[in-house]
């Protein structure tokens, strides 16, 4: 092929580098291993992740669900996982079409009217949709719930670092572990948006409604943020409750944990802010014939066509990831997405109970409702308790809070999903008592 | 709707359509603990009250066909050459998919404690490493979701570093407040620049695809340059071969060079952006190193800089002490966070695999092999096709409809004209500053034969252009749907299914 | 070669075709011991010369392109129902290929330990106890690799045991040697018996599509009957009511029943054929258990029998002894092996995946569904299509060419026609006893909608064939190939492609 | 639906049967499991079968080797695995062409002109040729190698039983651990066949050359039959030695060890026994437009058309294990078929050496060529020697002999393959060495 290019050497393709910024040697990354070589190597990695392998009650923003095998499956035929973004629909309405349905299933989720095709995960949907907050409100201030969880917090701090936004942190309630509604007292005719998850770190539910009146009193929008997406098949729906933007993570949705990514953020919003959504939108379209087909629509909003001025920077997001979830959505379906949710808050509650039987604990929120996490407040410091559950007893028992919070030394979030059969409930609870009696 | 055809599968309805109430696709092992009842489990004003009406009720084989049906109606790399200029469609290799699926890297909780999850951590210092080895620049961020996001970190960092070096208290105005960037830019690349509080000021290419000099120096002269964004190879496919002279100026100017790694495919194993005088890059897992585009993503887009720079970049870091991986939180000049956790941790699975499997060899190999093919069609498409730069592409070759557009016939038809011939059209009308573009990338995932069937495609079409240019203003004729009218799409847009207008969308 | 259309999907060539020299598509690790010089390993006259001349030299992406474009040019359960009556093309489970998977099984060497493989003997022994409660039948071998495998095994049962009872020692004439089969079977049938060394005589069936008791009578009359293989719910679709009756008369004249499995689906969970007398069956775990077929196999076909013939089922049996699971050899009266190890394991674990996630009401309900869709297709067609019987089909029925046939469109004309809707071709001129045969089975996979689109599909078609017959005799239109001549193929086969014949091939 | 065909209720449906054989309960199966359930359930029983986790020096019919990550994949695509017979070619060409270059690939390896799209395995094909001897030379004896697999010869014992064939055995050689050609002094006129496996039972490579010479003398054909098809990547083809027919387990080709099956029984000979093949047959086709298609062809020898008079009754076979081995062909291609074969043999030479050295080992047969396979006497029982390595070392030795002949007490039949790597033959020998100490 090179003679066929004229050229003799494969050196002399690489003629319009520079000589001196060539490379002469092979660079130092590892030799070629074949495949089982490669096999065995990442397997034995793999396995040095001892938390992989044990039961688990971790959950803080990704969660264990059970995710059924047609998931994987559909998701790896290579017309989907191969393919580019579907710029070209002719020959991507496979794509196009899953998208449109992941964006109604979002839509119909949250309450909302419109979703977008994906943000890269729950923590840049909140700063996103901070930024949106300012597009639609021209307000610069923005009013944050204590009880975000504490990485989304600091990513949209990064994100408007320099957006000249005006963030500001609304503590929480020690007594109820919700959103202390009295230091949203700043709350005032420059505030873009108050920005508020439910089910919120601490496993809390908010009040939305109660919420959504004080925000658009001022005229201010409200960002509901939703971490455990599952909770969408019991919990009302956010759009329903007063939400103007909604954004989650999709993760619940039969993704892997897969050590935080990828991931899904879920975007979703009302009609009439539709144009300054972030991210790619799938519409329908027709042909010459009037054959119904899908499209990337409003793509004025998007970078590659307003550079700076886009509603976001974005372009690849999370599609496979999407699929997964729509997938997920729609094996599940209506009745799946309520029992689900219902294991859920039935085995959390089921382990709540539990808990609080043993002598020196106790559910510093307990009369505050909750979906399927719950703050437990033990007698002696979570860390090393933590520690002497999954070596003594091979359990993963949640998170201490004092990774964010490092004066909450003794509280331990423990989150409970349908994937935790009650033996192992009981044994977190049998653990709890005896390592600390 | 009219049907497509009478074929079942090219008529395939949405999932919502296809719901019968009742249907279900699941089954869950039963409840094992005493019930909580209901109102004590949550208030009824907290609870659903619409049951997830309009949510599909299908059965396990109604969701496989579903999905498979539709899915033929995509295009894929498995299929054949997928030449989008900029995207590099290389093949998904099986072995990485199949590592990324191990149980110990899928089912490990971002949240598990270090000491526990000491192989993922292992994983990602090692990509770490190779990254660096491969760009020559010092430190890396895994954390960034895409190139995108990874120009956003990189950018950030600049500004933390100007303001940082040039004593920008918060709050004060920075004082450098410019960012360069070349016309033919992808779009990215102002629209991160600004997210970042940077006015973009715009450089002139000159006529031969470079970055004007000349233009470069007098933007450099008003002392409010931060920094310049460049893409190199540019998005024409040229190598940037005044790189070196591209960096000093700006440097001389006070300001930093980021580049836009996009097109690394043209480079690895064979320069290094580091040794160029760049100082920060982003990469994209999903183009250089193979990860799948997934119809849209998941992507990966590490963000790698020089020593300088490192003190600025994204918590929690990945490093190693002794024998232990750690997660290391403590860089008090660091720009924050730019998403939760630790960046698209499959991704990093699957580039380590592909930079392991093909090895140092293995990586100069497949660069070459890329470079060659795309000078294979450069050479091949010159006798019919419009090549607006003369000097050799890299791994992507620009031509235009220059020739055919006398016909009527625009780059737009002569991409929907080559889907008949079973290829996925090229890029097309990027970068804007070329008209017509149609930025071709063979990638080396591709043999000398389907090379060869590309070329007597286009020449093919080049011909009908000529002769029949109805058949190429009509294109594509093997599909399912036709051109699709985007302009209505827009104007009144219907984003979601809804039962009412189930009959309207149908 | 015709190019079927530009398309490069529709015309990839033969691997051989696109083989060139020295290309790889692998890697093995490196030879990791010290070398025998080549003449010690072995002598030169043991050794290839060809070097393996021909094989083809290809990359991993060629491979993956190869099979993904040829695979797109078949249609799958996947795409839409299948209904190959006699063939239950039921939806093939991911669950059921997933647990076939597991390291743990599919790793095992058949030649483990019997302490080594506890797990694969356990999932062995609890799939014959299932199998056994299924057909209400008492002992099972699971060795034979398919239906018609588990067939000659069975005749084999039955050869062994009447020579038992009749005193026939080895080398001594056979009293018994006539197999009653009826006009209506499945080949595999007469072939099978064939090979037990049977003379087989045939048995005629009703007008109603029953076996005639006349004629079975008078056949088991000359007192050589050495049994009947009946096949019910029999290959028209029917119940044999007299299956009691039946099972007498032969049990009378000193023969048994062997009954071909194949319509099991349309009996699990509501009758089993050990209540109605039948002596021995095999199972298609590749039909009734959702085994997929994997374009003509693997298949299993289990040997089902009563306790009577229980002691010449092939060897090793699979027994239970205390908590331990052991290989039984010791069965002295065994017919021998009708192949190595154990039957096809994997298909075993599948099958045991399908019922144990049924359940007993979900075996039943599934049985339930199969029945009903079949009926639904009975009333829908019976307006434009012969129904050669009246009587009430069970999972498949079926229907003639007979009006069409007027009008010069036959069953393989509207079997073609089929394909251009999106359905796969029923089973065509199959049973032989009615002619222009179309056997439809459309199984308990597929939901109501799609049923109503195959019966639009072949109304239309019976439309077709009156206002455009050739329309319909020109089928199908929409496939990559149009039919293919095969009598010409017969006459002159190339069975492998060579490379002097390239020319003459392609 | 059920109103739709006018009935009331679903028992209606089975009119037709019987009252008194309808069953009125629900059958004693299981009750049905969820997906979760499903899995961990067959997880925990296939975590008792230990030999799967363990270095393994297994062969005798079934081998370990190295199964490119593609073909799983390629296999699990829909339209492979759920397709039926290709018998509407129109709808499986995909099929159709694979098989016919899996016919193509495995007359390139064993030299032979014709092969068919696969018979149930190797065992059942040796059978299938026997009867296939008879057919084409009208002769009823056939002499069959002693030192072919004696499952092998089970198997063609059972299904000749009522053909009327007399199986012959001809002995094998103590000292050379190949087939007794004194023995075969009962060839003559009368002789349809010789059976012999190549390399046999014990891993010795006979001399097919001088065998076939023996049988074509008396008009009898010589039927070849491999276990560990690899060999074909480095052993004399058997067809250009001058077998006429060849059979042989085609598991090696990528295909798992799956506890004995499913596997691929590969069936071919020469051109002018065409007609008598057993089982499907690919062609070359053309439609109307002269356009090259494949299509089942000769079908008039097969059992739905000749009925009792069929070549066999087989109609199920392998074919996506035929699918496995033909893309584990391709993959492996020209070069990888001769590499892995002189990785097997070179390991299997290093095993041998190190064995030999061991005090109390010998090699009985360690004058004759072998491939990847050889017996090693040892100087204790071979089996209570097995179970100490297993469960001690933690190693699978290989076959104790006396599983299918009780005399060989300390014979152990050892199989290496380029999954064995140098570290796990070392151990073997260390294991072999020291527990015999
Ligand atoms: C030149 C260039 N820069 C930046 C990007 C943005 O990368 P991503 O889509 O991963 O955000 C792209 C990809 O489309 C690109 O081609
Ligand atoms: C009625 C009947 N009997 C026997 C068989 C043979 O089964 P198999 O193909 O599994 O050998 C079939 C399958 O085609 C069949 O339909």
């Amino acid at each position: 092929m090179l003679r066929s290019v004229g050229l003799n050497a494969p050196e002399e393709l690489f003629d319009t580098i520079p000589a001196d910024i060539l490379l002469r040697d092979l660079l130092k990354t590892p030799d070629a291993l074949s495949e089982p070589e490669l096999i065995a190597r990442f397997e034995s990695i793999a396995a040095k992740n001892s938390a992989a392998h044990r039961p688990s009650f971790l959950g803080a923003g990704a969660y264990s669900h059970y995710q059924p095998t047609i998931v994987d499956s559909l998701i790896s035929r290579s017309e989907f996982f191969t393919a580019y973004t579907p710029y070209q629909p002719e020959i991507s309405q496979g794509t196009l079409q899953a998208i449109f349905e992941f964006q109604t299933l979002v839509c119909q989720l949250t309450g909302m009217d419109v979703a977008n095709a994906s943000m890269y995960d729950g923590s840049t949907s909140v700063a996103e949709a901070v930024l949106m907050a300012e597009r639609v409100t021209r307000r610069r201030k923005v009013v944050v719930s204590g009880a975000l969880h504490p990485e989304y917090l600091h990513v949209a701090e990064t994100y408007v670092a320099h957006a000249g936004i005006d963030l500001v942190h609304a503590g929480f309630d020690e007594q109820t572990g919700t959103t202390n509604f009295d230091e949203l007292g700043s709350l005032d005719e420059g505030t873009a948006a108050i920005v508020v998850q439910s089910p919120n770190f601490f496993g809390c539910v908010e009040d939305i409604n109660a919420l959504a009146e004080r925000a658009h009193k001022v005229g201010a929008l409200l960002v509901v943020c939703v971490t455990e997406s599952i909770s969408l098949g019991l919990l009302r729906a956010p759009g329903e409750a007063g939400a103007d933007i909604v954004v989650a993570e999709g993760q619940s949705f039969g993704v892997p944990l897969s050590f935080g990514g990828p991931y899904l953020g879920l975007f979703a919003t009302r009609e009439k802010y539709a144009r300054q959504l972030p991210g790619r939108l799938v519409g329908v379209a027709a042909d010459k014939e009037g054959r119904r087909g899908f499209v990337l629509t409003l793509a004025t909003r998007e970078q590659h066509i307003r550079r700076e001025k886009a509603t976001s920077n974005i372009c690849t997001n999370e599609g496979l990831i999407a699929l997964m979830a729509t997938i997920y959505l729609e094996t599940m379906g209506r009745q799946g997405l309520q029992e689900v949710a219902m294991q859920c808050a039935q085995k959390a509650a089921y382990a709540a109970r539990r808990i609080t039987e043993i002598e020196g604990f106790s559910l510093p929120y307990s009369a505050t409702p909750r979906f399927n996490e719950f703050v437990v407040r033990a007698p002696v410091a979570a860390d090393g308790l933590l520690r002497r559950l999954a070596s003594e007893r091979n359990i993963t028992g949640g998170l201490a809070l004092s990774r964010y919070f490092p004066e909450r030394t003794n509280d331990i979030l423990i989150c409970v999903t349908e994937t935790n059969p009650r033996t192992e409930i009981d044994a977190l609870a049998a653990g709890l008592a005896e390592l600390t009696k | 709707m009219n049907k497509a055809s009478t074929h079942i599968t090219q008529n395939e309805a949405l999932i919502f359509e296809r719901s019968q109430t009742g249907r279900k696709g699941y089954m869950l092992p039963a409840l094992d603990v005493d019930e909580t009842p209901i109102d004590e489990l949550l208030p009824a004003k907290f609870r659903r009250t619409d049951d997830l009406e309009g949510v599909p009720e299908v059965s396990e084989v109604d969701v496989v066909r579903h999905f498979t049906r539709i899915s033929t109606w995509n295009y894929n790399i498995d299929l054949g050459m997928y030449p989008l200029g900029s995207c590099t469609m290389k093949y998904n290799s099986r072995l990485n998919e199949r590592v990324a699926r191990i149980k110990g890297f899928a089912n490990l909780h971002p949240l598990a404690s270090e000491e526990d999850s000491q192989g993922a951590l292992q994983l990602l210092y090692e990509l770490q490493q190779s990254l660096s080895e491969i760009t020559g620049l010092a430190a890396i961020s895994l954390q960034p979701a895409a190139g995108a996001h990874g120009e956003m970190t990189g950018i950030m960092l600049i500004r933390a570093f100007l303001d940082a070096r040039d004593g920008v208290g918060e709050g004060d105005r920075p004082r450098r407040n410019v960012m360069l960037i070349p016309d033919s830019a992808h779009g990215t690349n102002p629209a991160s620049a600004h997210l970042s509080g940077f006015t973009v000021k715009t450089v002139r290419s000159t006529p031969e695809g470079q970055t004007d000099l000349e233009a470069l120096r007098e933007l450099c002269a008003a002392g409010d340059v931060a920094g310049l964004m460049l893409t190199n190879p540019n998005t024409v496919g040229l190598f940037e071969r005044s790189i070196k002279e591209i960096c000093q100026i700006v440097h001389d100017a006070g300001g930093l060079v980021y580049m836009d790694g996009a097109n690394m495919n043209a480079l690895v194993g064979w320069a290094r952006p580091g040794d160029m005088g760049v100082d920060v890059i982003h990469l994209n897992l999903h183009k250089t190193f193979s990860t799948p585009h997934g119809g849209g993503g998941p992507g990966s887009g590490p963000c790698c800089c020089t020593k300088e720079l490192e003190p600025y970049l994204p918590v929690p870091r990945v490093v190693l002490e002794g024998d232990r991986y750690k997660l290391d939180f403590n860089y008090p000049k660091s720009i924050g966070r730019v998403k939760a956790f630790y960046g698209n941790f499959g991704m990093a699975v699957r580039a380590l695999s592909y930079i392991e499997t093909h090895g140092a060899d293995g990586l100069r190999e497949a660069t070459e092999a890329a470079v060659l093919n795309a000078r294979v069609i450069a050479h091949g498409l010159a006798s019919d096709y419009d090549k607006p730069f003369e000097a050799a592409p890299m791994h992507e070759v620009v031509f235009t409809d220059k020739r055919q557009a006398r016909k009527g016939v625009h780059t737009l038809d002569i991409a929907k004209r080559l889907i008949d011939y079973g290829f996925h059209p090229m890029t097309i009308y990027f970068p804007l500053i070329v008209q017509g573009a149609m930025l071709i990338e063979p990638t080396e995932s591709v043999g000398r034969q389907e090379i060869q069937q590309f070329i007597e495609a286009m020449r093919a079409i080049a011909r009908e252009a000529l002769e029949t240019p109805d058949l190429v203003t009509n294109a594509p004729h093997t599909t399912r749907i036709g051109r699709l009218d985007e302009a209505a799409a827009a104007r009144k847009p219907v984003l979601r299914w809804k039962p009412e207008e189930k009959a309207a969308v149908a």
